[in-house]
């Protein structure tokens, strides 16, 4: 009997960087623990490409085919939609990004983990952290689709001040002009932004180069150790809310970087993280009960998360979804010349996500 | 002689170019009719207007008594009013017969039909055929167009327009490209459609064009600088001057 | 508001120059050459690429640039002399599916040469400061070493393609290869040197953008399909299309972004105006090619009867 | 000047051409009849490099040219005349006419403005805004233009009026006069015999007759019925 | 009976092949104990329908279309509407997406008809895009994420849970479409097609309105392309927006290059073989997209017809492919 694991995350294409950061964090896990769960461990590695009909395949094969009993991944909610039903049917499933809300919420699955958290808490992070300092007023930005619509709906709920400016823009959008002409006539008291990927980084360069940094941008998922070699001195002192950073004061954590660091030669993003601590899950679980067959002891040992996280303190909601620590973070140039994140407050302590009642299991 | 066609005042301009100035010309059933005129007097754009390809800016065509004017080229065509082309225009990726099929199938019933076999159609194929028979093409019916030499693919546009099965032929330099005895079978076959169908016939070949022509009209910058008989146009000095040079 | 709204179609302006001078290597090679090469996107990521290594090779903006130039230049030599050349008398079919193939061997080099991530390009010194704009908006000086690239090469392909005996020989040859070399003209040394200055151009905009745009995997394809309308909206084979039809994109892009959820609300109600502006902010610019090929189906400038 | 040796060519499967053997002397008006679809334009198209060349070899001026690019037999002094015109479409008249132009000879624009006045006139004019006449007088401007030594005209006369055509004809005859060899292909056997020097009859992708003027006029062993049935 | 049909037959033959051959994947599949084969196999019929659906446009028509994924997107999102108002059955959900693509075809093709070569290239994917976007603003489809289907549909009460069952059908519709296609194809509609594609002014001239023709070609087209979103639908379980993106019609349009366009059988092989040939090439390396690359550059520099012209050249498929 061997443990079988899959990873399904995107690592080719211009997206790839998230999926490798998972990917690499996983498989970093793997090595350092030789025998994931204490078992002769086969792991299989595969591209979603980014295409949910090439990963809902892809899913069926490990799980049907190959018969892995637990897939790491993936990272985009889209893809996430299409590999939930496949795999949870027989094998588990934990997502070292990805958390659309309706796997927080109605369609939560007893085989379904989200290892890292629920895409709605980070922007109530940094609302709670702009309340907690007293900013009135708000400027907010996302991308026009779902996940940044849950973006601002999700900052809007916690945010006290006004909101004086809602923008969407479209998904990709390279030149952000228009917008901090914008900012810079309402001149708001903060912005937040979630702009992942190179929408990120082409807006906070370009933000910095419009001198608009005297107004305190935060972001999530926008500066990041994804994105910061590009953004460099751009994004320094810019804030984001984080539930992971390589600057995290957990033994765990540290170590994870060092290793990380060593082998792949660039800082681990949260991502890593969740990859990480989704290996160190399944090996945790697999070792309390033994073997990989009995689903529900495999279920039960899951939802105790008795591993030591990298994030320090973890356990899952009743809906699988973490609670964990939320932090704010900022971007710093460390000694090294590298770029990364570093903590400097926690904003949030043992926090759950909201859908947590709209979870029926 | 009954009018078949009949152009009133005809008039088109390309910018500030008049190609057809005010041409107004009949042309009776059974007839073939000659333009002649230098190059860039506008004769193949007024087949263009004629056979609907190019809108007038002003005046009419009347085909038959009726205004044709704002028909399209299909619509004309359906009415019996079928063209060759000066510069060749074939379906250069389709087989001989099967340029010439399509022409007749044109004429024979909806096209709008998805199932049976087209090739198999014997008698559009056995018409097609006889078309390339007159044109002298029947041994090449199975090569692709465009394998064809140039003067052949002069031959496979007159056959097509010939299996659209006209009352009137807009024939435009027919005989540009072949020559010897290609040329003469032409010349041949135009005189026997003369019995049958009404032509205007555009043509630089003034031997073909005294030959067959039953009336010439002279075109000289976009307008009608004579009609008349064979015999009247080549006598006239100022066709001679402008378009026929001495030795005609 | 309505200073606002002049200073969006600034913006818009702007927008549209930068698409322009990312779009122009493909004018020529698209345009005018009448191949459709889909690997400008990444000719144009190439460009940016090369620049971000040379640049931090020698820690210097402007040196950086000297090596990149010839580096793309080289590049698209090889490119032409390997497959280009053997594809010119194909049909456009043939042009997309081998294209197509370059974009996933080229974006799959870049990742393996450079990985994922995005990297970094640092402004240099002497661009990087900016002037005050419009109340407390500042305008990067760099944006406006921007647009005068952008301006630059569209004077110069213009100059190139309608007044020199080189750019009739191009349109020549797009329209009749054989032909022309068979009236002496080495037709197959010139479309190679134009392919390659193409391939310069776009590594050219990839080299200039860098400093303002995201230098990642993913940056030649977002901007690929941007580049056609362009072209296309300007009419084929017309620089002063592909320019003005920029612009227009910008322009419509950023404007209708902003304005357009105003607009609506003046004519329904709020929440479904902002419903309905953000099904139709990223349609713009679609909505726009579709209108103006509608009303003019061979673009703004395009030739009647041009393929 | 022009010496071709045996040559075959074809279209993919096709063979067209098998064995023709052809010579032009400086300052020599030649011309190649037969029907429709012999291998006339084929032979044209070999000489310029436009097919390949399957056996045999192309000379200009003593050098082997057989395997030389088409730009390269045309800079050797061979000027085209092509079948079907083949003006470019995009250009105007003026560009069609200066795009390729090479100096070093009588042609330039001023003279192809008196020889047509009529592309004069419609000078800004696309190639394709021509009518067919006028893509005709162009196509023979355009080859002029590279001042040749060796003018191959295909077909140069179709669709023009009576009297361009005899402008065409005694153009030729002066290109002759100062120098320059002819090779020309037409259906106006006629006007051919007018002027030209020697003839060549293709049947079939071979030479099946040739001799010289005297000898066609004479037409020595029925040429004309027995090949050209005219 | 027919004068072609000799040059026909082989064509055909090597389509009969293909199918008998796929016929037979899932029952390989069991005998080497890997019926998931027949899953990744499923994959590749789906497309080929996809691809034989655009080749009516583009190989017979010269229509090209950089839009022709948003019929697969209306195939699927027909799949999910249907399940949301309790229409189960397959060919009721078939028939639904054919009423939504006959509808967009009919108003877009009637539009983009208006141009010629490159800007009916852009138009039509400037539509695509339109409706694109338009279903990633529908938030009661999951917009940007899609909707996950709760199982599959039944075919006149048969349930298609079984990958086999499945299979089957898509491959009976594959069949179907090959057929009808192949004797539209060879119809007078096809000829009528085939000759506005070669010259639409000639056609003219012959007494044809090239228009309604290419329109009726266009609407067929993407009214067969939904066959297989709704089949896609039903293999994934899953429906959203990227199946509907640039990135699907251009690679609906590499696949039919690839395989060789103006021929149905290569319209077939081209889908069949370049699915395949991605499924095989991710297993081996992350870097596969450098060899399916590298496979594509190499098929149009060697072979110009595409696989058709590879084929022919090794003597298989007769002359016309
Ligand atoms: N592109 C082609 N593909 C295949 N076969 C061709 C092609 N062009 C010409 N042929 C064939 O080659 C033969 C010779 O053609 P060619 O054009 O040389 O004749 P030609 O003597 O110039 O005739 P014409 O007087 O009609 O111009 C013909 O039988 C023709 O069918
Ligand atoms: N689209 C156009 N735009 C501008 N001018 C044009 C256009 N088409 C034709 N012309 C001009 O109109 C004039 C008439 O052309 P047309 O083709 O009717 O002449 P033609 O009498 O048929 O001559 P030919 O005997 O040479 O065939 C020509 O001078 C031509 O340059
Ligand atoms: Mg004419
Ligand atoms: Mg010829």
């Amino acid at each position: 009997e061997t443990l079988k694991i899959g990873i399904l995350t995107t690592t080719s294409g211009p997206p790839a960087v998230l999926g490798e950061h998972a990917r690499d964090g996983a498989l970093l896990a793997a090595e350092q623990l030789g025998m994931v769960g204490g078992m002769e461990t086969e792991i299989i590695v595969v591209d979603a490409e980014g295409k949910p009909d090439v990963a809902a395949q892809k899913a069926r094969e490990l799980v049907e085919r190959d018969g892995v009993q637990f897939v790491i991944g993936p990272i985009f909610s889209n893809v996430m939609g299409a590999i939930a039903g496949p795999v949870t049917e027989s094998a588990f499933l934990l997502s070292p990004n990805a958390g659309p809300s309706v796997f927080a919420g109605e369609n939560c699955h007893p085989n379904l983990f989200g290892v890292a958290y629920q895409n709605d808490q980070m922007p109530t992070v940094l609302a709670k952290h702009m309340n907690d300092t007293g900013v009135a007023d708000a400027f907010i930005l996302a991308p026009n689709y779902q996940a940044g619509k849950d973006s601002l709906n999700g900052f809007k709920s916690v945010f006290e001040g006004t909101v004086t400016s809602e923008l969407y823009v479209p998904l990709g959008q390279l030149d952000y002009q228009a917008e901090l002409a914008q900012i810079a006539a309402l001149q708001p008291s903060a912005v937040y932004a979630f702009l992942p990927g190179g929408m990120g980084v082409n807006f906070v360069k370009q933000y910095d180069q419009a001198g608009l940094k005297g107004i305190p941008l935060l972001t999530a998922f926008t500066v990041d150790e994804t994105t910061l070699p590009a953004e460099q001195d751009a994004a320094l002192g810019m804030l984001s809310g984080v539930n992971w950073s390589p600057s995290l004061d957990v033994p765990a954590s540290k170590e994870f970087v060092a290793a990380f660091e060593t082998k792949y030669d660039y800082v681990p993003a949260l991502y890593a993280a969740g990859g990480y601590d989704s290996m160190m899950l399944i090996d945790s679980a697999v070792k309390a009960v033994g073997n990989v067959t009995d689903m529900d002891a495999l279920r039960s040992a899951l939802e105790a998360a008795d591993f030591s996280s990298v994030r320090g303190e973890f356990s899952f909601s009743s809906n699988h979804f973490p609670v964990q620590n939320f932090y704010l973070a900022e971007a710093v140039k460390r000694e090294d010349g590298k770029y990364a994140t570093q903590i400097v407050e926690t904003v949030y302590e043992d926090y759950a996500d909201a859908y947590v009642d709209q979870c029926k299991m | 002689m009954a009018e078949l066609l009949e152009i009133r005042d005809l008039r088109k301009n390309f910018g500030a170019l008049a190609v057809t100035d005010g041409v107004s010309l009949s042309v009776g059933e059974g007839e073939l009719h000659a333009i002649i005129g230098p190059n860039g007097a506008g004769k193949t754009t007024l087949i263009a207007q004629l056979s609907g390809q190019l809108a007038p800016d002003g005046g009419q065509v009347l085909y038959g008594g009726e205004d044709i004017t704002h028909l399209d080229m299909a619509a004309r065509v359906r009415r019996g009013l079928a063209r060759s082309f000066q510069i060749t225009a074939l379906l250069p990726g389709m087989t001989v017969l099967e340029n010439v099929a399509l022409a007749v199938q044109a004429r024979s019933g909806s096209s709008f039909r998805f199932w049976r076999d087209a090739g198999g159609e014997e008698i559009t194929n056995a018409q097609a055929r006889a078309a390339l028979e007159e044109v002298g093409l029947a041994d090449r019916a199975a090569v692709l167009a465009s394998a064809l030499s140039h003067g052949e693919q002069r031959q496979l546009e007159l056959a097509v327009a010939l299996a659209t099965k006209p009352r009137l032929l807009l024939l435009d330099e027919p005989l540009a490209g072949t020559g010897g005895q290609e040329a003469e079978r032409l010349i041949a076959l135009m005189q026997r459609l003369k019995s049958r169908l009404t032509i205007v016939l555009i043509e630089h070949d003034m031997d073909a064009v005294f030959q067959l022509a039953d009336r010439i009209s002279v075109l000289v910058y976009g307008a009608i600088a004579a009609t008349g008989t064979p015999e009247a146009v080549r006598a006239d000095p100022a066709v001679r001057a402008a378009y026929l040079g001495e030795d005609a | 508001m309505f200073n606002l709204f002049l200073l969006q179609l600034l913006n818009g302006a702007q927008f549209g120059i930068l698409l322009f001078l990312v779009a122009a290597g493909l004018t020529l090679v698209f345009g005018i050459m009448d191949f459709i090469n889909l690997a400008h996107g990444v000719l144009y990521m190439v460009g940016a690429y090369l620049m971000a290594t040379f640049a931090g090779m020698t820690g210097n903006y402007w040196l950086g640039l000297m090596l990149a130039l010839p580096a793309t230049l080289i590049f698209g030599l090889v490119l032409e002399f390997l497959v280009f050349r053997r594809l010119y008398d194909r049909s456009h079919l043939d042009q997309v599916l081998a294209t197509f193939g370059l974009i996933l061997m080229l974006s799959e080099g870049v990742r393996i040469l450079w990985g994922s991530a995005p990297l970094n390009v640092e402004m240099p010194e002497l661009l990087s400061g900016s002037v005050p704009l419009a109340g407390p908006l500042k305008y990067p000086v760099y944006r406006i070493a921007v647009i005068a690239a952008g301006l630059a090469s569209a004077v110069g392909l213009w100059a190139l393609i309608n007044h020199t005996r080189a750019g009739m020989l191009l349109r020549a040859g797009a329209s009749n290869r054989p032909m022309v070399a068979a009236l002496g003209v080495d037709i197959s040394r010139l479309f190679m040197l134009v392919f390659a200055g193409g391939a310069m151009l776009a590594g050219f905009a990839g080299a200039i953008v860098a400093p303002i745009l995201s230098v990642d995997p993913g940056m030649g394809e977002s901007i690929l399909i941007l580049t056609f309308v362009v072209i296309v909206i300007g009419g084929v084979g017309s620089i002063r299309g592909a320019f003005l039809a920029a612009i227009l994109v910008g322009v419509v892009d950023t404007v209708g972004r902003t304005f357009g959820p105003i607009w609506l609300r003046m004519v329904m109600d709020p929440s479904a105006a902002a419903q309905t502006g953000r099904m139709l902010a990223p349609m713009l610019v679609y909505l726009l090619m579709a209108a103006v090929l509608f009303y003019s189906p061979t673009g703004l400038f395009g030739r009647r009867g041009a393929k | 000047m022009l010496r071709i040796d045996s040559l075959e060519a074809g279209y993919g499967a096709a063979q067209v051409l098998f064995g023709v053997n052809l010579e032009v002397a400086a300052g020599e008006v030649v011309t190649l009849m037969g029907r429709n679809g012999m291998g006339k334009t084929t032979t044209v198209s070999t000489l310029f490099g436009l097919l390949p060349v399957r056996a045999g070899r192309i000379e200009i001026d003593g050098r082997d040219m057989t395997r030389a690019g088409s730009h390269a037999r045309a800079r050797a002094g061979l000027g085209l005349v092509p079948e079907g015109r083949q003006v470019f479409p995009n250009l105007t008249v003026e560009e069609n006419l200066v795009a390729t132009a090479r100096r070093g000879g009588p042609w330039n624009l001023g003279a192809i403005w008196a020889l047509f006045p009529r592309l004069e006139e419609r000078r800004r004019n696309m190639g394709d805004q021509l009518s067919g006449g006028e893509q005709q007088m162009l196509a023979v401007g355009r080859a002029l233009m590279t001042n040749p030594r060796l003018v191959v005209l295909d077909e140069a006369t179709e669709g023009l009026a009576p009297l361009i055509r005899d402008e065409i004809w005694s153009c030729l005859t002066r290109i002759r006069d100062e120098g320059a060899a002819i090779l020309v292909i037409d259906k106006n056997a006629d006007a051919l015999s007018r002027f030209a020097d020697r003839h060549y009859v293709l049947e079939k992708g071979q030479v099946v007759w040739t001799g010289s003027n005297a000898d066609l006029l004479a037409d020595a062993g029925g040429v004309k019925d027995r090949f050209l049935h005219v | 009976m027919s004068r072609f049909a000799p040059q026909i037959a082989p064509r055909l033959k090597a389509a009969l092949a293909i199918l008998v051959l796929m016929a037979l994947v899932p029952v390989a599949a069991h005998a080497i104990g890997d019926p998931f084969l027949s899953v990744i196999a499923n994959r590749m019929l789906v497309f080929a329908i996809a691809a034989l659906s655009l080749d009516l446009i583009l190989g017979y028509g010269a229509m090209v279309s950089f839009g022709h994924a948003a019929y697969l997107g209306f195939g699927a999102y027909a799949v999910a509407l249907g399940a949301r108002w309790g229409v189960t059955d397959l060919l009721a959900q078939i028939l639904l997406g054919m009423v939504f693509s006959a509808a967009f075809a009919l108003v877009t093709g009637a539009i983009s008809l208006r141009t010629r070569g490159v800007y009916f290239i852009m138009i039509t994917l400037a539509f695509a895009q339109m409706a694109y976007f338009f279903f990633v603003s529908q938030g009661s489809l999951g917009g940007d994420d899609g909707v996950a289907l709760q199982g599959r549909s039944t075919l006149l009460g048969l349930s298609l849970d079984g990958d086999v069952t499945l299979y089957y059908v898509t491959l009976g519709a594959l069949a179907l479409v090959y057929a009808g296609l192949y004797r539209l194809t060879g119809s007078r509609f096809g000829r009528v097609l085939k000759g506005t594609r070669e010259n639409s002014l000639r056609m003219q001239a012959m007494g044809y309105r090239p228009f309604p023709y290419q329109l009726v070609a266009y609407v067929i087209a993407g009214c067969l392309c939904s066959v297989a979103g709704v089949l896609l639908a039903n293999l994934t379980e899953y429906v959203s927006p990227a199946y509907m993106g640039w990135h699907r019609s251009g690679e609906m349009i590499v696949m039919l290059v690839f395989g060789g366009i103006g021929t149905l059988t290569g319209a077939m092989a081209g889908a069949l073989v370049a699915v395949g040939l991605e499924e095989v090439l991710a297993a081996f390396s992350e870097h596969w997209r450098l060899g399916f690359g590298l496979a594509l550059v190499l098929v149009v520099l060697f072979s110009p017809e595409g696989l058709t012209g590879l084929a022919k050249r090794l003597g298989i498929g007769g002359k016309h492919g």
